[in-house]
């Protein structure tokens, strides 16, 4: 019983967001084409895997780095910077494991920089992960000539991360990661009492630097992942002025309404869900033509503002939630 | 204390340079500096463009630095403009027509030249001719694909599907689609799809196997300079071939990811690092045509603010600054890719370029008392793939 | 106090101060400062030609418009707070302005124009200080919100012109160059004395400080929170409408990017400025002069001594970190956050 | 009886920049005492003791534990070899389970390659609280379900194990209520008994008295004197301890001396029918030059009142009306002339990084204010003088908050409003954790301000300070009010207790 309600609640949000696509592209006459309803397609199906995968791997990787109480800024730096890596590495030798293995690596090695400066610089984290955004962005510019990388989703066999099936490999992983550091390790553990008490964590006993370079190992291994789906999607270019960080505000989106529809499971499943959601309404707007215009920037800032608010009152529904299990009971 | 080595440092380098400026005479060309302004950071146009002119610096006795200008932001270019000029710039090359008028106005106040490469300057030629073209500050400029009068990439468009079912008698192209980057940015590539279609209209009259093509739809077609829409697909179905006027780019990721790459043909404008590896018949045979604009037609901007820079002039140049097209490589077939793969856009190897840095001196009007504005134009008109068999 | 408590008991002995310990205490505001006079140095040295007074002026454009904002952007940034939506608002105001002013005509309408922006300025900043607090919201989601909103409205504001650029047909500039820089300063020292005198000796400075030290205490106080809040927005929201109308006095002109990656500059530039991003006490109105013009110089600087484009923004960033590690730096306890 | 040594400190020296907070201070402590420190604000008690427990490190000086040399790393370091601290502050991680605030320095003992069973985790927990005698606080529940005593019981079972030798508790006392002091006692008179040794420090002096076996006074950063349990039992020990303390007589004057509980006849302040939380219809008529205390645990409600007539508490009912005018938020209650000494000093009564001056004239502002212009001449002279009235030991008004000492924090947070001269004053635990120098003249300034005609309420948890300084004394238990005193020099502790629990 309790489970079916979990999952009730759970689904509610992607179903109503499926719902109210489907009306809605359904009265635009945009959405047939010779008489063909476009939004009930395969092109659905593909659309929102491909999208909700690379969602769901930048949004856990801010996530981790939220939930230890540090809004690291660098996130998509990060990622384009490993990506880069990846890319130019995997296209040499041909072969997209190796570009793979080189995104973890290279985002893990990336991650600990940003935790090294943060800790011995003991500068706040907003400070200092805006400094090597811009670092990392620099870098951008200064590896592999300067060119980002664009070959490498346009060739089929080494973008096989970036379609169906192989998409599921990183993002799985960054979902199996995300939980064994969050649930089953110490500095999981540890990282949660820090990002609730600093201090008093500290005086117990935690030691902090340990704590913080640890859960950037694991969040360097989901950036990975995040860049290597990002890679095998789209041409990389080099960025400038702090533009990374609208990577990170697109993503932070799934972010928020992840960590809402998270209460009534957890947080991997909630931004699972999130993700799913975002893409089901990015599709329907694209089938509507509206995908890259200015109302889809439009809508995601409603979505923003909305979902945090649910989740900054998450006490008050919390309160509503139990009230109403009680009554049952 | 390191800083005050630096500082000397340069103030003995200055006067060295200084130094040897004065005892250098006068037997070659003025010591100048142009700043260029690329549309972008990274690419093998801007790589092979660096390539190509940093083979020239030492016969011109010029040097050259870069910045990278946006599409949208006439402040930003201004800044980066005046940042160029900052640097000592005699003369400044512009890949952007946005914010011109301002731009030039600035560079009339430095004394600083300024001429396009890579641009039709449309919005400047139709709505700012005056404050643009009549400035003294500004040479002219040039552009692939025909400026105003001379436009024809519809045609070869045209020309390149009708050669490629030619060699594919079995397997033709006979559903097409479009895709263009926006009026507001490039005016004409509206007209190219109409030049297409023209073609197409007649060309079915007599036909046995009509071509059919999806028409031009504002909402669909247009791309906002990002990859077309995941639906794209779906809302052009059963096609067998994109006409794609902007970059290939932007439609072959979402073919890859909707897995047509291989049965829906790509004819693009606008090469892309790594196209060539599905070009033809290679690779996943997706691409069937590039159009690609030689690095080298960039001698024309430059030639024109060397002359200024030196005082000098051709006796035939025009009153009033003019755009001239460059000829393009029309790359539709095998054998083209692989001439065109040893070109400089490719390879950034000078030794490749269509022009020596001896060429070049040649065109100036201080390095060729006969050198004439004619002939300058006339080079451009040889930047085909063809003359890269040569 | 009661008079007869007021006893004789001398205050403790005032502790002498070294130099040394002078210099630790203000390590914040002496970098920012050296870091100005080495650019502005550096500058002279690498201008000292024909073009000096042309660089200059070019210097003062572009650090008026962050000067500008960063002017009104002290007020939101002592309360700890920050606003993300600074660059697409600049954006729309600007295309906004063109439009208006163009429908209307002549000096009045962009007269009008600007009243316009300025009202759409101070919504937006009732919206950043009041919503925020009304839905519980952190600040920096209702200016995200705000970017969002004003990036889609950007972007369907030039659709619906069908251009790549439009320009406003009145002239907003002066046609010498010396006296639009001129006018620039002029804008900026008036603009500086006003809000020096905001921060320093009214309600508004003193209270955005206590709130960006400790909300609470603040409230307890007698401070009224949300109005303050509202309140300081709004003076961002005029800086922000004055700055735009600045930036489109450089060109005339707007377009789709137009304003992109303000809201970022002016953060860095207060950073650069010596302005903490926790707000509070230390928050000073200097950075949002000190700072615009480091942060412009030295771009300046570099492009003229030759570094290659490629190596610039490297160089800044570690002239940033370099610079934050030296002023932001905790010393001890546990690792700040 | 000759005691065994467990810990012996020789010559140890702290320096915190250019402050000494301890001078080359020798202590030892033996097995079986429950040994108090007392000392003012700034004497050293908390420096020491955690040095010895792994908080920070000695400038230098030599500790020796049970002979050998110590030098422990960090406090869980301290606690493995059998030191251990409960520190003042609220020290639990919220939105954690009890089990994980139990364990969490500890998780390597149940983890195998970095990964922790938390089963065993939770197993372990629960057996620790079951041999406390806590067996209603379970382990794997949220630390959000449990109250603040139950907090600090899950932070003591958090230090004490049966390894732990030297038990410290650091003004632990203050924060608990009568219930928890009690179960605080019961653990370290065991701890004794096993003879062990535990080391108390607090403020209250009854309670070093009642509890503990010797008693060790520090004033700024020395030891200034050792007594034993004899001498703690003499008549005049308390003066004696106090005059070891500040260094100086006292004198009889410490509370209000007069036992006038008259007061003018003007209505100050009326709270009519408040009802909010658990509060239901409470009421109360405040008037000028009189002094009304609220006695009770620290979770009675009578916090609560104190906030809801500063109108910091949203009334489901009722009204707080002040000169006929009725006050919803406290911003009306300032401007009306009520003033709040918040007993989270801190967090909400001062702005710790900020100059005093600023703290002190934060609320007269408006008053400060001609037309828009806020004067630094008059905001210097305003905070001048009060520091100057308040005695605030500092060097300048620009002085930071944060560098003063607790007592001189207090200061600030009362000049506020004296400052504003408002002529209602709700204080909230106005002495808590303040030395008794500072203390003696708190309660001058509050007799005084009677005398001006100002209305008080005073809400403490000390029952002294009460009883000696109000004209009408509220009870209050589980958010009722359970009895009234007035004034009276027969007014006794005990007479007052039964009420309270």
């Amino acid at each position: 019983m309790k489970i079916l309600k979990k999952v009730f609640l759970s689904l509610l949000f992607p179903v109503l967001m499926f719902t109210a696509m489907l009306i809605i592209t359904a009265s635009n006459s945009k959405c047939y084409v010779n008489g063909d309803f476009i939004f009930l397609k395969f092109d659905l199906i593909r659309y929102v895997v491909l999208d909700a995968c690379q969602t769901i791997c930048v949004a856990l990787a801010i996530h981790l780095q939220l939930k230890n109480g540090r809004f690291d800024f660098s996130t998509g730096a990060a990622m384009i910077l490993s990506a880069i890596f990846a890319g130019n590495i995997g296209n040499m030798t041909g072969s997209p494991y190796i570009g793979f293995l080189v995104a973890l690596v290279s985002a893990v090695v990336i991650s600990c920089f940003t935790a090294v400066v943060y800790m011995n610089g003991r500068l706040p984290i907003i400070i200092s992960t805006i400094g090597v955004t811009l670092l990392y962005e620099s870098l951008t510019y200064l590896v592999f000539g300067g060119t980002g990388i664009s070959v490498f989703y346009q060739d089929t066999r080494l973008s096989v991360f970036g379609r169906m099936p192989g998409i599921f490999v990183p993002a799985i992983l960054a979902m199996l990661v995300f939980t064994f550091y969050d649930k089953m390790t110490v500095a999981g553990r540890r990282g949660k009492i820090l990002a609730n008490n600093q201090s008093a964590g500290v005086n117990i006993g935690i030691n902090e630097y340990h704590n913080t370079i640890t859960s950037y190992v694991f969040s360097g291994l989901i950036i990975g992942c995040a860049s290597i789906i990002y890679l095998s999607q789209n041409r990389v270019n080099p960025q400038s002025g702090l533009s990374t960080s609208s990577v990170m505000f697109s993503y932070i989106v799934s972010v928020f309404m992840g960590r809402f529809i998270g209460l009534a499971s957890n947080d991997v499943i909630g931004i699972g869900i999130a993700a799913v959601s975002m893409s089901i309404l990015d599709y329907g707007l694209n089938c509507m033509n509206l995908g890259a215009g200015g109302w889809q920037q439009i809508i995601m800032g409603v979505f923003v503002m909305a979902f945090y608010t649910m989740s900054s009152q998450i006490g008050n529904i919390q309160k509503l939630f139990r009230k109403l299990t009680k009554k049952e009971a | 204390m390191k800083n005050v080595k630096r500082i000397f440092a340069i103030v003995l380098a200055l006067s060295l340079v200084l130094a040897l400026a004065a005892c250098g005479g006068n037997n070659g060309p003025k010591k100048a500096k142009i700043g260029v302004g690329l549309y972008s950071d990274a690419g093998p146009a801007p790589d092979s463009t660096k390539a190509y002119l940093a083979s020239l610096t030492e016969k011109l006795n010029v040097e050259f630095v870069y910045t990278t200008l946006t599409q949208t932001d006439e402040a930003a270019n201004i800044s980066k403009v005046q940042e160029l000029i900052a640097a000592n710039c005699d003369g400044i090359i512009i890949t952007m027509d946005m914010g011109m008028e301002a731009i030039l106005k600035e560079c009339q106040e430095a004394g600083v030249y300024c001429a396009g490469y890579l641009c039709d300057f449309d919005t400047s030629y139709n709505n700012n001719y005056d404050n643009v073209f009549k400035n003294p500050y500004f040479l002219g400029t040039v552009a692939d694909g025909g400026c105003g009068n001379e436009l024809k990439r519809g045609y070869d468009f045209w020309d390149s599907l009708m050669e490629y079912n030619e060699a594919h008698p079995d397997d033709p192209v006979t559903h097409v689609s479009f895709t263009t980057f926006p009026a507001w940015a490039f005016p004409y590539q509206q007209e190219y799809v109409n030049q297409f279609i023209e073609k197409c209209d007649e060309y079915n009259k007599t036909a046995a196997t009509p071509i059919v093509y999806d028409p031009f739809d504002e909402s669909t077609d247009v791309l906002m300079f990002s990859p077309v829409d995941s639906t794209y697909f779906s809302k052009h179905a059963d096609i067998d071939a994109v006409m794609c006027i902007c970059a290939g780019e932007f439609v072959y990721g979402t073919m890859v990811s909707a897995g047509v790459d291989k049965t829906i043909k790509l004819f693009a404008a606008g090469y892309t690092e790594g196209d060539n590896a599905n070009f033809g018949s290679r690779g996943n045979g997706t691409y069937q045509l590039e159009l690609v604009c030689a690095p080298e037609s960039i001698t024309y901007p430059l030639v024109l603010l060397l002359n200024k820079i030196n005082g000098v002039e051709f006796k035939d140049m025009p009153a009033e600054a003019e755009r001239r097209s460059c000829t393009s490589f029309i790359i539709n077939s095998d054998a083209d890719m692989e001439l065109f793969e040893k070109s400089i856009y490719l390879t950034n190897d000078p030794a490749n370029a269509l022009l020596t840095p001896d060429d070049v001196y040649n065109l100036t009007a201080f390095g060729n008392e006969n050198a004439t504005y004619a002939g300058l134009v006339e080079i451009l008109n040889h930047m085909n793939i063809e003359d890269l068999a040569k | 106090m009661p008079e007869k408590l007021k006893t004789n008991t001398p205050v403790e002995e005032t502790e002498k101060v070294t130099p040394l310990q002078f210099l630790k205490k203000h390590v914040y505001d002496i970098t920012s400062y050296m870091g100005l006079v080495l650019v502005a140095v550096l500058f002279v040295i690498f201008n000292s030609g024909p073009r000096f007074m042309f660089n200059l002026s070019s210097v003062i454009q572009t650090a008026s418009v962050y000067a500008v904002i960063a002017l009104g952007a002290v007020f939101v940034y002592s309360m700890g707070f920050m606003d993300v939506s600074i660059g697409q608002q600049v954006g729309v105001y600007v295309i906004l302005m063109i439009l208006i002013g163009n429908k209307v005509g002549g000096v009045p309408g962009v007269i009008v124009g600007f009243l316009a922006v300025l009202a759409l300025a101070l919504i937006c900043g009732a919206i950043n200080g009041a919503v925020a607090v009304w839905l519980g919201l952190p600040s920096i989601v209702t200016s995200l919100f705000l970017m969002f909103f004003f990036t889609g409205a950007q972007v369907l504001l030039m659709e619906g012109t069908g251009k790549n650029s439009i320009e406003l047909e009145q002239a907003v500039r002066p046609e010498g160059r010396n006296e639009y820089s001129l006018m620039l300063i002029a804008i900026v020292i008036v603009l500086a004395l006003i809000a020096a005198y905001f921060f320093k000796y009214t309600k508004l400075g003193k209270y955005t400080r206590a709130i960006g030290a400790n909300e609470t205490t603040a409230a307890q106080s007698g401070v009224n929170t949300i109005k303050w809040r509202v309140i300081a927005y709004m003076a961002l929201g005029v800086c922000v409408a004055l700055g735009s109308f600045v930036l489109l006095t450089r060109t005339g002109t707007a377009g789709k990017g137009s304003g992109s990656g303000y809201a970022m500059d002016v953060m860095i530039c207060l950073i650069l400025g010596g302005m903490p991003l926790s707000g509070g006490m230390k928050s000073k109105i200097s950075a949002a002069l000190v700072g615009p013009f480091t942060y412009v110089l030295l771009s300046n600087d570099l492009t003229t001594m030759g570094v290659d484009l490629n190596w610039i923004n490297f160089v800044k960033a570690l002239i940033f970190i370099a610079i934050v590690l030296l002023t932001c730096r905790k010393k001890d306890g546990v690792l700040p956050r | 009886m000759s005691k065994e040594q467990i810990i012996e400190i020789r010559h140890m020296c702290k320096n915190f920049g250019p402050t000494r907070a301890l001078r080359d201070v020798d202590v030892s402590f033996y097995r079986g005492e429950i040994r108090g420190l007392v000392g003012e604000n700034g004497s050293g008690k908390s420096t020491i003791t955690s040095i010895l427990a792994g908080m920070q490190k000695a400038t230098s000086g030599e500790m020796f534990y049970k002979g050998q040399p110590w030098a422990p790393k960090t406090m869980v370091d301290a606690q493995r070899h059998g030191i251990s601290m409960v520190l003042q502050e609220a020290n639990t991680i919220p939105n954690c389970t009890v089990a994980e605030n139990i364990f969490a320095g500890r998780f390597d003992e149940f983890s195998k390659l970095g990964i922790v069973n938390m089963k065993k985790v939770n197993e372990a927990a629960q057996q620790l609280l079951d041999s406390f005698g806590i067996s209603h606080i379970k382990a794997a529940d949220s630390i959000n379900d449990y109250g603040f005593e139950d907090r600090k019981l899950v932070e003591i079972v958090r230090c004490v194990n049966d390894d732990t030798e030297v038990f410290v508790v650091d003004e632990t006392t203050t924060a608990l209520s009568l219930e928890g002091r009690q179960l605080l006692y019961k653990l370290i008179h065991k701890l004794k008994d096993n003879d062990k040794s535990v080391i108390f420090i607090s403020h209250d002096m009854d309670e070093i008295l009642e509890q503990c076996t010797d008693l060790t006074v520090l004033r700024d950063g020395e030891i200034k004197g050792n007594l034993t349990r004899e001498e703690m039992d003499a008549p005049d020990a308390v003066k004696r301890i106090r005059y070891l303390m500040v260094g100086r007589e006292i004198g009889e004057a410490y509370y209000r001396e007069d036992y006038d509980s008259s007061h003018r006849p003007e209505v100050a302040l009326e709270l009519k029918n408040l009802t909010f939380g658990p509060i239901k219809d409470f009421s109360l008529t405040l008037h000028k030059g009189e002094i009304v205390g609220f006695g009770g645990l620290s979770g009675c409600g009578m916090h609560e009142i104190g906030r809801a007539a500063f109108g910091l508490e949203k009334l489901a009912s009722g009204s707080v009306v002040r000169e006929g005018k009725e006050i919803k938020t406290c911003l009306e209650a300032i401007n009306s002339g009520i003033g709040y000494i918040s007993k989270n000093r801190d967090t909400e009564a001062l702005i710790l990084a900020g100059p005093i001056a600023d703290n002190i004239v934060l609320p007269s502002i408006p008053a400060l204010s001609h037309a828009s212009f806020i004067s630094p001449k008059a905001e210097k002279k305003l905070s001048d003088g009060e520091i100057e009235g308040f005695r605030i030991k500092c060097n300048n008004g620009r002085q930071w908050v944060n560098t003063l000492s607790g007592g001189n924090k207090q200061k600030v947070s009362f000049s506020k409003w004296t400052a504003k001269d408002s002529d209602v004053i709700i204080m909230d635990c106005p002495t808590r954790g303040v030395d008794i120098g500072v203390k003696q003249f708190m309660y001058k300034v509050i007799a005084d301000m009677k005398k001006e005609g100002k209305a008080i309420i005073l809400i403490s948890e000390e029952l002294a300070e009460l009883i000696g300084m109000v004209d009408k004394l509220i009870i209050m238990k589980d958010f009722e009010v359970t009895k009234e005193f007035t004034r009276s020099p027969d007014l006794k502790e005990t007479d007052i207790i039964e009420y309270m629990i």
